[in-house]
């Protein structure tokens, strides 16, 4: 049957595109002409010294395979996410089980602990950098205190050190983030299952796996989705810290794009290593989701 | 009282993890603050100093005096214009893929699929589109940019407080006489004021916190107070006390905001996924 | 003349059909119900009145002018929803006074009307407060309430208490009623309920899967439904329906219930209609308070009794519904408790046969 | 359970509509290309006995009637408080033009120049630019040439009054004008004369070894003395020498030292011999050097270091200038200079050459014109007046800012001389370092290789093997080397080294 198309229909269409026209338009601008340009410079020649906008084929993906420092900085990139994550997730999980339950003053707690996560991140760098610092930091006070002796421990440049220097500030900032979250699904789940449970003569472990845990995981599946993706385009903790030393020991995808585009103007080939990560992104996203769906 | 005895207790034992945890959590914090009330001298001290002998405003009043201090102004400017953009259009860009079905499944993804882009894989392009427009170092080129890139988490946060409307208090305005941009203002807006209070916290943090687009985009005019941070950094080595004390300028309005916009920040931290 | 002419309405979601050519005409100041099961269009038929869906094809006229075209806010109508459809976040006063508001009406009016219509709807107290303060009758009155300061043209009225517990049903249906008649408008609401349809309509319109199944009074679709669906529909506990073979029995035609051996003898106005049928099968309904205890035999009931032994006895009170087999159907009947007596289990029932439907099994129209 | 999920399963088509806009192509017009505007052809105006300074705002005045504003791009922080609090606003009297200064810290600015240049937004007029970068900014195109505009403005006859280092050295690429050495940025050693004087250090030293406790010519004598002192001073809390360490400053040094060892960057084929013994040798003596300095000096920078120096800690110390106004007390309540903690060794210290005799003119600065300036003839007046004799005089001595010494009038200056006591045999430190001073390896690309150099720096402090770091380190130099093109830098090498500043005599 044919569909008469009387004017309100029309008004009405008018009317839903109005409404969204002004987000389409101001994302097809900032969103989508950047990869545009991405693609179109990444087959091109752009350097510091020569803006050659002739077609080069794939050269600059090329020359990524044989950068040992992008695999670097992938590679420290995947690192701090496959580490930090897991820590984040589970020190948030203990924190939230602590406040699970009544406790005197929990909201003023749980209103004290959440501030690290709103500290712009480069600032949260920054103040690690000043309690890190060998001299004039606390941290190393304090371990001396504990340690008798003295020792300077050189947290930014040794790289045994360095590795849990921005973890530390990555798991401070992060951590409240989890446990706010998950504190948020501990109090959501059914509190009826767990006292049938209990009942059933369940052990605290069954309890916490068989119910707690499957109640809560959409939630959590969430959690480290955000924070996945989050860590992966991690750049002002390190750029404040280290700045991607000692060497290159540190450098994150975003922080080696930032000076291959921006200190050393390979424009073409920060091109190509960007879309390159917005591959990788997609594909790591796709996956990410699939397993959570099939979990569920 | 046995039992009684016991889960005192353990309550007391919470008590005592809780209180060193929130210690541990907010000393970075008490340390930045303490920086920045501090001498040159106490601040280079070695051993440290963990409280300063009296508390000095010098690191502040340097910064109010060069004029370091009106960043924090330029942030409030473009961070709070950016939210104020992000919600309006945010919002009625999620009622109509919600009433209207607008676009589709594929729309609505495209649409949330924009927030995984990394920051440093547009900031490129970005800068040399606004160089076409003269957009560069502007309050304008800033909020655009911070709207466009919060636009897809409002979008998606909104969307899941407008599904919680029940349709009938639109059509209700309807037939009462109100036409549907009235609808949206009346009726949606108010309705869905906790979810709008929610998001725009998170909207105003990220524009707040943001540092590498402000960092590439602004040269003087509109630095944001995260790039004023990092002047102190890096060029004559790090000058901390001026750093704690622009960090402090900073951070501060967030914490209170906060500190009011509690109850909210669940459900906005976590995309929707724990309804609050 | 009618306030309300709808013509060749039809309406679709996506593939779905949802309203499939319904033609209706509504005539000023009369109260019409529109009934049906959940999901048959009624509600899709309310609000295309309203202006809230799109009309697909057809119009919709009020008063003669089509409004197919005009915005919910131009069409003159007033609504009250299932749902209430207050605003949490504004005061009663200010949910009443919203639709005044938006046709900006003078201050000094808005207070007039919405003291007027709260104190017609004895919820003058409760201005000031918010819905959330409110009970569900407090709500359902404001709700009304916010139709009627109105002063529209046509009201119309979404399952407005289905959300109510039983009691407040019926007081707020005597509500509703008084309403219609003290304001006189003309008045379209939609229930499930066929209680509410029975009770308040000057015109029930019961709709079947996006089609007008019949419409009439009340007393025309209960006594002398068209269908099978409409008997079954009105009336609680619904219509009994027996399959029976059409025999000769004297002068006239008798029906032989389905797997038993009783017979009813059809009355001479009835035999006329089911000569065709003879031989073959029909169904007849029976309406639970067609039955009726036979206790002393009287000769005149020859031919319309029939022997059933108890299932079940449901009292309620005022009436005591008795189930028993007839054949393999489940039948209910309807009598007065103290006609029964005490451990018996087996009955004898007069049907009355003059107001039962036959209904003709393959058309399911009654004959 | 309240929750609802991010409604997951619809998610994974989140990136199918990703994959769409990558592949959709549109041709787009790249951003067009440097404006080569036209030259200040017209001849030299008349002087008639001006200076410098009184031409420039002479001939700005009439361009700067409808209140033109020039944009100049200055290091952020003290540096640019020149500009905002005392040229701009004199500028502005004398001509009516405002001045906007745009702040970059150091690390941003060669970054802020070229994406402006590159995006030719004609953004900024005027530029602080560092001699190292001179001439990969002049070559990438993002410098305007001078010289026309010097002739035309008569400025050449003061340029030859800045000190024949800076002039000779970092105004020209190719011969061609492209800035004007505007900081005498040079590595000065200082160090404690009440130390060096205390009697119980001296006999103690001499029965020790034999020598005199003098401060140290040599680095194996630096080595020396330095233990020496931290042994017999550390209870007091004092160090015998701290260091800037930080790897960004450490590079500056390491050049220095590597050359007043003997080193030489590449060999005659552009192969790099950083990894030569010199080099090795500078790392070694590096971590043997930490061990009398004060814990954590890998991470001093400029103000850490000066800290310690100025606190009393250490008693020798290497850096620029400004190093010797604060450590003097020189105007130290100065509000601006509140970051710098109290000199507690006013009158105490002594100015020398560092060890080997040859200082690193590190980074400093110099005034060039953006080729993409709308206003370049303004621009060049601006910079002009600020770096002419009279305009620099009174810069160099302004106690909060950080530009110092560079023409052979400041050194001289008697104004200040006086600013406090030992002010002259400051300034005549600065003068005879100046003359022996060395310069930054100025290459195309220069920041590549020194980004290899600190990256090295760190792995020291990492605690790597020297040989391996150096090796890396060259290996990485003759990658870039090669992604320019060998020839080509070998080209811009030979004429840098063939520079008087290059390596010592």
């Amino acid at each position: 049957m044919l569909k008469k198309l009387s004017l309100p229909k029309i008004r009405k269409l008018g009317f839903k595109y109005q409404l969204i026209a002004p987000s389409i338009i101001i994302l097809l601008i900032i969103g989508l002409f950047p990869l545009v340009y991405t693609l179109v410079v990444s087959f091109q020649g752009i350097t510091m010294m020569d803006n050659d906008t002739s077609f080069h084929g794939i050269k600059n993906y090329v020359a990524i395979a044989d950068d040992t420092r992008f695999w670097g900085a992938l590679f420290h990139t995947v690192m701090f996410t496959v580490i930090a994550l897991p820590i984040e997730l589970f020190l948030g999980l203990f924190m939230a089980q602590l406040f699970i339950e009544k406790l005197p003053g929990r909201q003023i707690f749980i209103a004290l602990l959440v501030l690290p996560v709103v500290v712009a991140p480069i600032v949260s760098g920054a103040t690690w950098s000043l309690l890190l610092d060998n001299r004039f930091g606390p941290i190393n006070q304090i371990i001396n205190w504990f340690m008798g002796e003295e020792l300077t421990l050189l947290w930014t440049i040794n790289p045994t050190l360095v590795y849990p220097a921005i973890f530390l500030a990555e798991v401070w900032q992060w951590t409240p983030f989890m446990f706010l979250l998950l504190l948020a699904a501990l109090s959501a789940v059914d509190k009826a299952q767990l006292e049938a449970a209990a009942i059933d003569g369940a052990s605290y472990w069954m309890i916490f796996t068989k119910i707690t845990l499957p109640s809560i995981w959409p939630v959590m599946a969430v959690a480290i989705l955000i924070r996945g993706l989050d860590l992966f385009r991690l750049f002002d903790i390190v750029w404040a810290l280290t700045k991607g030393g000692p060497g290159t020991m540190t450098e994150t995808i975003s922080t080696f794009t930032y000076v291959k585009g921006f200190q050393q103007f390979e424009t073409s080939y920060t091109g190509a290593v960007a879309l390159l990560i917005i591959i990788i992104l997609s594909f790591v996203v796709i996956g990410a989701l699939r397993k959570v769906e099939l979990s569920r | 009282m046995n039992a009684k005895l016991k889960k005192n207790f353990k309550t007391g034992l919470r008590l005592a993890g809780a209180v060193v945890l929130t210690i541990l959590f907010l000393f970075p914090i008490y340390w930045l603050f303490m920086i920045s009330f501090k001498t040159a001298d106490e601040i280079y001290a070695y051993p440290p100093v963990w409280w300063p002998e009296s508390l000095q405003f010098s690191n502040y009043a340097v910064l109010f005096k060069d004029g370091d201090a009106a960043t924090v102004g330029n942030s409030l400017i473009v961070a709070g214009t950016s939210t104020v953009f992000a919600m309006i259009l945010g919002t009625t860009c999620a009622y109509s893929i919600v009433r209207f079905k607008t676009g589709g499944d594929h729309l609505a993804n495209w649409i949330i699929s924009q927030r995984m882009i990394p920051p440093i894989a547009i900031v490129f392009p970005v800068f040399i589109l606004y160089v076409w427009f003269g957009l560069v170092d502007t309050y304008f080129g800033l909020i655009l940019l911070y709207t466009a890139f919060n636009l897809p988490y409002v979008i998606w946060m909104m969307r899941g407080y407008i599904l919680d409307i029940p349709i009938s208090l639109e059509h209700a305005a309807l037939v009462d006489g109100y036409t549907r941009w009235q609808v949206l203002w009346k009726v949606i807006f108010p309705m869905c004021r906790a979810g709008l209070f929610a998001t725009a916290i998170f909207t105003f943090v990220f524009a707040w916190n943001d540092f590498i687009f402000a960092l590439v985009l602004t040269r003087t005019e509109v630095a944001t107070y995260t790039v004023q941070v990092t002047h102190y950094f890096g060029g004559q080595s790090n000058f901390w006390g001026k750093i704690s004390a622009m960090s402090v300028l900073g951070t501060l309005p967030i914490f209170f905001i906060v500190a009011f916009m509690q109850k909210y920040l669940v459900r906005g931290i976590s995309l929707g996924a724990v309804k609050g | 003349m009618a306030d309300l002419r709808i013509s060749g309405l039809h309406k679709y979601y996506g593939s779905m059909h949802a309203v499939k050519g319904i033609d209706l005409e509504i005539p000023s100041g009369e109260f019409t119900v529109l009934v049906g099961q959940s999901g048959c269009g009624k509600s899709t038929l309310l609000r295309t009145i309203a202006g809230l869906e799109e009309i697909d094809q057809g119009t919709v006229q009020i008063s003669g002018q089509t409004v197919n075209d005009l915005a919910p806010k131009d069409r003159d109508i007033a609504m009250v929803f299932q749902n209430y459809a207050l605003y949490p976040y504004m005061k009663i006063f200010d949910n009443i006074a919203f639709g005044l508001r938006a046709r900006k009406v003078e201050k000094t009016e808005i207070n007039k009307k919405v003291d007027h219509v709260s104190k017609m709807l004895s919820i003058d107290h409760l201005l000031d407060r918010y819905p959330r303060q409110l009970s569900g009758g407090q709500l359902q009155r404001v709700a009304i309430g916010r139709a009627i300061v109105r002063e529209a043209r046509i009201y119309l009225f979404d399952e407005p208490l289905s959300n109510l517990d039983a009691q407040l049903r019926d007081e707020m249906r005597g509500e509703i009623k008084r309403l219609h008649k003290e304001l006189g408008k003309t008045m379209i609401y939609v229930t499930h309920d066929q209680i509410e349809a029975m009770t308040m309509a000057d015109r029930i319109v019961l709709i079947r899967d996006g089609k007008i199944e019949q419409q009439g009074t009340p007393s025309d679709l209960y006594d002398r439904p068209k269908t099978k669906y409409v008997a079954g529909f009105l009336g609680s506990p619904s219509m009994n329906f027996i399959t029976a073979r059409v025999v000769t029995q004297g002068l006239g035609y008798g029906l032989i219930l389905e797997n038993t051996a009783a017979q009813l003898k059809m009355p001479e106005n009835v035999s006329q209609r089911i000569g065709e049928y003879l031989g073959s099968n029909i169904l007849i309904g029976i309406r639970p308070e067609h039955f009726s205890l036979n206790n002393e035999s009287k000769p005149e009931d020859s031919g319309t009794t029939i022997e059933v032994s108890i299932d079940l006895v449901q009292p309620t009170g005022a009436r005591t519904y008795v189930s028993f087999k007839i054949g393999q159907v489940t039948a209910v009947a309807e009598l007065n408790p103290r006609d029964i007596r005490q451990n018996e289990s087996n009955l004898t029932l007069n049907v009355d046969v003059n107001r039962c439907v036959l209904i003709n099994k393959d058309t399911e129209f009654s004959i | 359970m309240s929750t609802t999920g991010l409604e997951l399963s619809k998610t994974r088509h989140l990136l199918k509509p990703l994959a769409w806009s990558t592949v959709a192509v549109l041709t787009l017009s790249m951003f067009g290309c440097g404006n080569d505007a036209e030259q200040s052809t017209s001849g030299p105006i008349s002087t008639d006995g001006k200076n410098a300074a009184q031409i420039a705002v002479e001939s700005a005045k009439p361009l700067c009637q409808d209140g033109k504003t020039i944009t100049i791009v200055w290091e952020a922080g003290l540096q640019s408080l020149d500009p905002k609090n005392f040229s701009g606003p004199k500028w502005e009297e004398e001509t009516g033009c405002k001045i906007e200064v745009v702040e970059v810290p150091t690390s941003e600015m060669f970054t802020k120049i070229m994406q402006e240049y590159r995006a030719n937004t004609g953004a900024y007029d005027a530029l602080n630019v560092i001699p190292a970068w001179m001439p990969d900014l002049a070559q990438a195109g993002a410098l305007e040439q001078l010289d026309s505009y010097v002739d035309k403005y008569g400025y050449r006859g003061e340029l030859q009054t800045i000190a024949s280092t800076y002039r000779d050295n970092q105004m020209t690429v190719d011969g061609k004008i492209f800035g004007f050495p505007d900081d005498g940025d040079v590595f000065l050693m200082y160090y404690r004369k009440d130390i060096f004087a205390r009697d119980d250090l001296k006999s103690a030293y001499k029965n020790k070894f034999g020598e005199d406790l003098v401060v140290p010519t040599t680095w194996e004598q630096f080595i020396q003395t330095g233990q020496f002192l931290t042994d017999a001073l550390k209870s007091e809390g004092i160090y015998g020498a701290s260091m800037f360490r930080e790897p960004g400053y450490g590079n500056f040094m390491f050049q220095e030292r590597f050359r007043n060892e003997g080193g030489t960057f590449f060999d005659s084929n552009m192969k790099a011999t950083v990894n030569s013994a010199s080099g090795v040798k500078v790392f070694k003596d590096w971590v043997t050097e930490n061990k009398f300095m004060p814990k954590g000096v890998e991470k001093f920078g400029f103000v850490e270091n000066l800290a310690v120096f100025v606190k009393g800690e250490s008693a020798m110390t290497i850096s620029w200038p400004p190093y010797g106004r604060f450590a003097a007390g020189y105007l130290e309540n100065e509000e601006a200079l509140s970051w710098v903690p109290k000199t507690t060794i006013a009158d105490k210290v002594g100015y020398a050459l560092p060890p080997g005799g040859h200082p690193e003119l590190a980074a400093g600065f110099a005034l060039s014109v953006a080729s993409t300036s709308k206003n370049k003839e303004l621009a060049y007046l601006f910079i002009q007046w600020l770096n002419s004799e009279e305009i620099s005089n009174e810069r160099v001595q302004l106690p909060y800012a950080l530009r110092d010494p560079f023409r052979d009038s400041h050194f001289t200056n008697e104004g200040y001389q006086a600013l406090w006591p030992d002010a002259k045999e400051y300034l005549a430190a600065l003068s005879a370092a100046a003359e022996s001073g060395l310069l930054d390896l100025s290459l195309i690309q220069t920041d590549k290789y020194e980004e290899a150099l600190r990256q090295g720096i760190s792995r020291l402090w990492a605690g790597e093997n020297p040989q391996t770091i150096l090796d890396d380190v060259a290996v990485e130099w003759d990658k870039i080397t090669a992604q320019v093109g060998v020839e080509k830098q070998k080209t811009v090498y030979k004429s840098w080294a063939a520079k008087s500043g290059a390596y010592p005599n």
